[in-house]
């Protein structure tokens, strides 16, 4: 079925953001730790480091950024709903996952720029 | 004598067309025109369409008050208990979209095979095992106490399936025993009677079991009952994970 | 020919109520090697009637009652009508049953606050001896009976409708149950040692009831088809308050809590005025009976809403009590679309059990060998009317006798035996009539059947009523059989089905019809403007209706005091 | 009644696997929180190759906590993807464990070279 209302609620989008960030994360960081390695040739990290100046590659790493903090929240979301005893409270720590979420990007967004 | 025979029919308030689900699993959506009374449940909607349109559709109902669960189906997309189900809360624009419940064999047009969700509420040990077979006294049980709180607020599942029909993961995982089975396993692990406390974690720790549960909530916010298999899952998760760091699974 | 599947199984029940899932428990429990199969005509544990229990399970636990007393109110209640030893029998095992559900499968009964059973009241008893869950103990017992069944292996034939009980060739014993497997729509032929009946009456046939939908008398029309006797068919117990909103939407008959009524619900007619208070001092606190009739005369005098119905409304009381205290309640009547607690919710009486059934033994043996029989296809253990806590009771009491009782009879006496084959044939013949009619209007049919039998076969009769009522249901039987239903796909039909309940339906309805023109005085749930008065209790008779030559025959048997006269009681007076 | 016999399934692999993510988890929370600030002080006055070294070659705490970060994300991410490919190739029995174990391989690798460069 393509059109699936059944999921369009809070903990599902949750759910989804979470695994969409988990996802990107696992394919972003043996780049990220590639990068890192390069460390020996300090000459090469170097020369990444100005290409990463480039606005786009800013971008996509405020994205990135943004993800683990989305990843974090949602993750300690998650933990917080599974071993700390169930509270109704569940949804708004939803809320407060992105918002801090959010936060956190915007924040890092801001002082890079 | 006669009693209130002339008065005994409501006038419609409008029509609805709805679209129904008709075949097995590779089926496809028949339109119907069917009048729209004041007080309609959805249930009410395909029984006028079995009794004066189409003979031939097949469904499923027992009770018609929300006590058998056999009713559900997917409704505009969403999967509900029928019967009580309120057609003006459902419509959009006097539309009726109504499906076979997902993740359960359909048999034809809404009438789903429902042994394998059965099944799974074997295999995740949903049934209780006694300490007291037998007992002649009833052993008190503080209604109060922590674990009897929680086993009660998750016990009046009535297997209706809508859950499972809305639980992703029971989708992607064939072997997953979907939110129902292991909500009642919940039940049985906090209930100080049961005989066999390590037997129901046991049985909800393997491949399929609790584990799988990604708490993506669509059971919790589906459930007709206002049950919250998500915290009854990550309950099971809990346990579970206490018992194998002592070493007792 | 139509092919027909064939089966064999060594205790074969019909029906997944409480009767027919304590029966198979405990006849894996006495038997484990003997092979034990479940056919039923909904999905096993999510059909019938047990599971729609409410108010919950009558049982004399506190040690201030007893067994005795739970007996004197069952049999005054009854109107001393009952078969005494089976009534004895129900007191007394009610206690071991309900012991078994809390300890061995486990159900969750509410508590006192010292962790007791708690009991709370029911009408029309002399002690608080209800134990329930909320107001969802059918679910509980029925959920935890059913997840016992679903792990012992036990197998299960589900969405299978029996259709006749099949004799032997030489008829001395029963040899299986011909169903419909109503997924494919072919026939099945299954062979049993023994066989039981627990298909739970229910009586549907009313424009107003309150059973499951996969009820339509089917286990008491096979019974009298095959030969045996139903007794005080007469006695159908109406609820008095039953949701009204219009034929076209089946929540119409289903059950408004009785609690209402007992903490200061109005009933009302459609002047808005309350009007019981003539019929009975205890205005809406009177029994079902009183009620449904004082409900009943209301409505044919015409004062009645746009559904046809009466009022009840609670909206002279605290909103939040009545949110609190009835909460399921309010919810399912806010789903379906009315206002419970500020609004006026338009209701009438709905025809809710049948006390009447197939004349069976306390061991639950019948006049078939081979054949036994419990819960609410029986007949003798409520006598003319049946206590609210009693019917539950009664089906997993008598349940649990059966499979004990056949456990130990099939190793000793069963056998496989061959079905007589020209029963077999005739029954398919006989089911698969309407698809060789003209195709005919099957609402039509059902919507008239529901019309006499509650016009005149229902909470107020006459000689003439029942009369009238007995030949327009022998007409009915007739246009029905000439009535056809289309030969499409027979896979789930349940227009086929439809077809088949009508032709039980209108066979009880006569049954009860006939039954009710026997029985000229008024007692418990059977009133006659004709002859109001209740006859000499010491001179007590059943009513019993048979099917000779494929009419109905009646006669009446007297009661058997055999433990406590009219005027006596087993009560010790301190 | 006697009791009812069914043996559950043997095999407590996803309960291992499920507490392995749930601690990995909770280690790496902790170091991403810090790691996530010092790039947000670092970056304030522009990313270079000596500033990082410079931090992380002060102290043995870094390439330690580096290396726990790595060795967590590794099980971590191996463990999430698992069940992700268990989800969307549902009948595919080896994939899932040789996406888990082909990603632990890439990240500890890559990973132990990084903390080794700045280390
Ligand atoms: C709404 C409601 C509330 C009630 N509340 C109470 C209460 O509070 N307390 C109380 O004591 N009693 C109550 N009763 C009465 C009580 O539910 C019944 O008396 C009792 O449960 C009947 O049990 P049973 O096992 O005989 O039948 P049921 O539970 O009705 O089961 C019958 C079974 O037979 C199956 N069946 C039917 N026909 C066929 C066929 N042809 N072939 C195969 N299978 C068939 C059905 O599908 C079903 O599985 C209530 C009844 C109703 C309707
Ligand atoms: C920052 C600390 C982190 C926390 C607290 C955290 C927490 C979690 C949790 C609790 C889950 C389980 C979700 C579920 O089973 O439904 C999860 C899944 C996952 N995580 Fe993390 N995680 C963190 C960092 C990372 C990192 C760095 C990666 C990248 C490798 C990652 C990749 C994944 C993946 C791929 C999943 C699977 C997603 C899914 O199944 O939906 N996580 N994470
Ligand atoms: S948990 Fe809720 S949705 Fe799931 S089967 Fe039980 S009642 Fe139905
Ligand atoms: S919808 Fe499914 S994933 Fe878990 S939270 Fe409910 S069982
Ligand atoms: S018909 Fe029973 S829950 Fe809907």
């Amino acid at each position: 079925m393509s059109y699936m209302p059944a999921r369009n609620h809070a903990a599902y989008w949750a759910f989804a953001a979470h695994r969409l960030s988990g996802l990107a994360l696992a394919v972003f960081l043996p780049l990220h730790l590639y990068v890192l390695s390069m460390a020996i040739n300090q000459a090469a990290l170097n020369g990444f480091l100005d290409w990463a100046e480039n606005p786009l590659v800013k971008l996509a790493e405020t994205g990135l950024i943004m993800l683990l903090a989305v990843h974090l929240t949602g993750g300690l979301r998650l933990l917080a709903l599974e071993f700390l005893p169930w509270s109704e409270a569940q949804k708004t720590r939803i809320a407060l996952a992105f918002g801090l979420a959010l936060a956190a990007g915007l924040l890092f967004f801001v002082l890079a720029w | 004598m006669t009693s209130n025979r002339d008065a005994a029919d409501a006038k419609p308030i409008g029509e609805l067309q709805v679209s129904i689900w008709r075949g097995g699993d590779d089926g496809e959506l028949q339109t119907f025109t069917v009048p729209h009374y004041e007080s309609q449940t959805v249930l009410d909607v395909v029984t006028w369409v079995q009794h004066k349109l189409d003979p031939g559709l097949s469904y499923r109902f027992s009770c018609r008050v929300g006590m058998c669960g056999t009713c559900a189906m997917t409704v505009n997309g969403r999967p509900r208990w029928t019967c009580r189900t309120h057609v003006s809360r459902v419509a959009s624009h006097g539309a009726l979209e109504i499906r076979p419940l997902r993740n359960l064999p359909v048999i034809k047009d809404l009438v789903v095979d429902m042994a394998p969700f059965f099944d799974k509420w074997r295999d995740g040990r949903g049934y209780f095992t006694p300490s007291q077979a037998g007992s002649l006294t009833v052993a008190p049980v503080d209604g109060n106490s922590p674990a009897r709180k929680l086993a009660s607020a998750a016990i009046e599942c009535i297997g209706c399936a809508v859950c499972h029909a809305a639980c992703d993961v029971v989708a992607w995982q064939p072997d997953y025993l979907g939110p129902a089975a292991l909500n009642r396993a919940w039940t049985l692990v906090n209930d100080e009677r049961d005989n066999d406390r390590s037997g129901h974690l046991a049985a909800v720790a393997v491949a399929g079991g609790c584990h799988g549960c990604h708490s993506t909530g669509s059971c919790a916010s589906h459930c007709p009952n206002s049950l919250n298999p998500t915290a009854s899952i990550a309950g099971l998760k809990r346990e579970v994970t206490k018992a194998m760091l002592k070493g007792e699974l | 020919m139509e092919d027909i599947a064939r089966i064999d199984t060594d205790i074969l029940i019909l029906g997944s109520g409480g009767a027919g899932l304590f029966a198979a428990l405990h006849a894996h429990q006495g038997a484990p090697d003997l092979k034990i199969t479940v056919a039923v005509k909904g999905l096993l544990g999510k059909s019938g009637c047990t599971r729609m229990v409410q108010g919950g399970y009558n049982v004399a636990l506190d040690p201030k009652d007893s067994i005795e007393r739970h007996f004197m109110d069952t049999i005054e209640g009854g109107k001393w009508l009952n078969h005494q030893e089976l009534s004895w029998l129900l007191v007394n095992k009610a206690v071991e049953r309900v012991l078994e559900l809390e300890n061995d499968l486990g159900c969750f009964f509410d508590r006192n606050p010292d962790g007791s059973l708690h009991q709370k009241a029911f009408a029309g008893q002399s002690f608080d001896r209800t134990v329930h869950k909320g107001s969802l103990t059918g679910i509980e017992i029925i959920s935890r009976l059913a997840e016992q069944v679903w792990a012992r292996g036990i197998d299960r034939l589900e969405e299978h409708r029996a259709i006749a009980l099949v004799p032997s060739t030489d008829g001395s014993r029963i040899a299986g149950v011909l169903m419909i497997d109503m997924r494919r729509g072919g026939f099945v032929f299954v062979r049993a040692k023994a066989v039981l009946l627990a298909t739970g009456g229910g009586p549907s046939m009313y424009l107003y009831h309150t059973p499951s939908g996969d009820k339509s008398c089917d286990g008491m029309a096979m019974a009298l088809t095959a030969g045996l006797s139903l007794r005080d068919m007469e006695m159908v117990q109406f609820h008095p308050t039953g949701l009204v909103a219009g034929a076209h939407t089946r929540i119409t008959g289903t059950i408004i809590e009785e609690g209402l009524r007992g903490v200061g619900g109005h009933l009302l007619n459609a002047e808005g005025e309350r009007f019981l208070d003539s019929y009975d001092p205890a205005g809406e606190r009177a029994t079902r009976d009183i009620v449904s009739r004082g409900m009943f005369e209301e409505m044919q005098a015409g004062r009645i809403g746009p559904n046809g119905g009466l009022y009840i409304t609670m909206r002279h009381l605290d909103g939040a009590m009545v949110r609190r205290e009835f909460k399921g309640m309010v919810e399912r009547c806010h789903d379906v679309g009315f206002d419970l607690v500020d609004g006026l919710v338009e209701v009438t009486p709905t025809a809710h059990y049948m006390m009447g059934g197939v004349v069976f033994n306390t061991d639950t043996s019948t006049a078939m060998p081979g054949l036994f029989a419990a819960g609410e296809d029986t007949g003798g253990i409520h006598g003319a009317n049946r206590l609210g806590g009693n019917g539950v009771a009664n089906s997993t009491v008598f349940g649990g006798i059966a499979g004990d009782v056949m456990a130990d009879w099939v190793p000793r006496e069963g056998r496989h035996v061959d079905g007589d084959e020209s029963v077999i044939q005739a029954a398919v013949a006989a089911a698969l009539l309407p698809f060789t009619q003209p195709i005919g209007d099957l609402s039509s049919i059902r919507e008239r059947m529901q019309r006499i039998t509650w016009d005149d076969v229902g909470i107020i009769r006459d000689a003439d009523g029942l009369r009238r009522g007995l030949a327009a249901l022998e007409a009915l039987a007739d246009e029905l059989q000439a009535t056809g239903v289309a030969d499409g796909s027979r896979l789930s039909n349940m227009t086929w089905h439809d077809w088949l309940n009508l032709r039980s339906q209108i066979l009880i309805g006569q049954t009860i019809a006939a039954a009710a023109l026997l029985r000229e005085d008024s007692r418990g749930a059977h009133f006659r403007t004709d002859y109001p008065q209740t006859d000499s209790l010491e001179s007590s008779r059943n009513t019993l209706v048979s099917l000779q030559n494929g009419a109905l025959a009646t006669d009446t048997q007297s009661v058997a005091f055999t433990r406590v006269k009219p005027g006596e009681s087993l009560i010790e007076m301190e | 009644m006697s009791t009812a016999t069914v043996t559950p399934r043997g095999g407590r692999l996803e309960a291992w696997l499920y507490i392995l993510q749930r601690l990995s988890a909770l280690v790496m929370a902790p170091l991403v929180v810090v790691h996530l600030m010092v790039i947000m002080i670092a970056v304030q006055d522009g990313l270079s190759a000596q500033e990082i070294l410079a931090r992380t070659q002060a102290s043995s705490i870094w390439p330690v906590l580096y290396g726990l970060f790595v060795a967590a994300a590794a099980l971590h991410g191996a463990i999430g993807l698992r069940a992700m490919v268990r989800e969307v190739l549902t009948h595919h029995r080896t994939l899932p464990d040789m996406v888990a174990l082909v990603f632990i391989a890439a990240v500890l690798l890559l990973g132990f070279r990084a903390v080794a460069a700045i280390a």
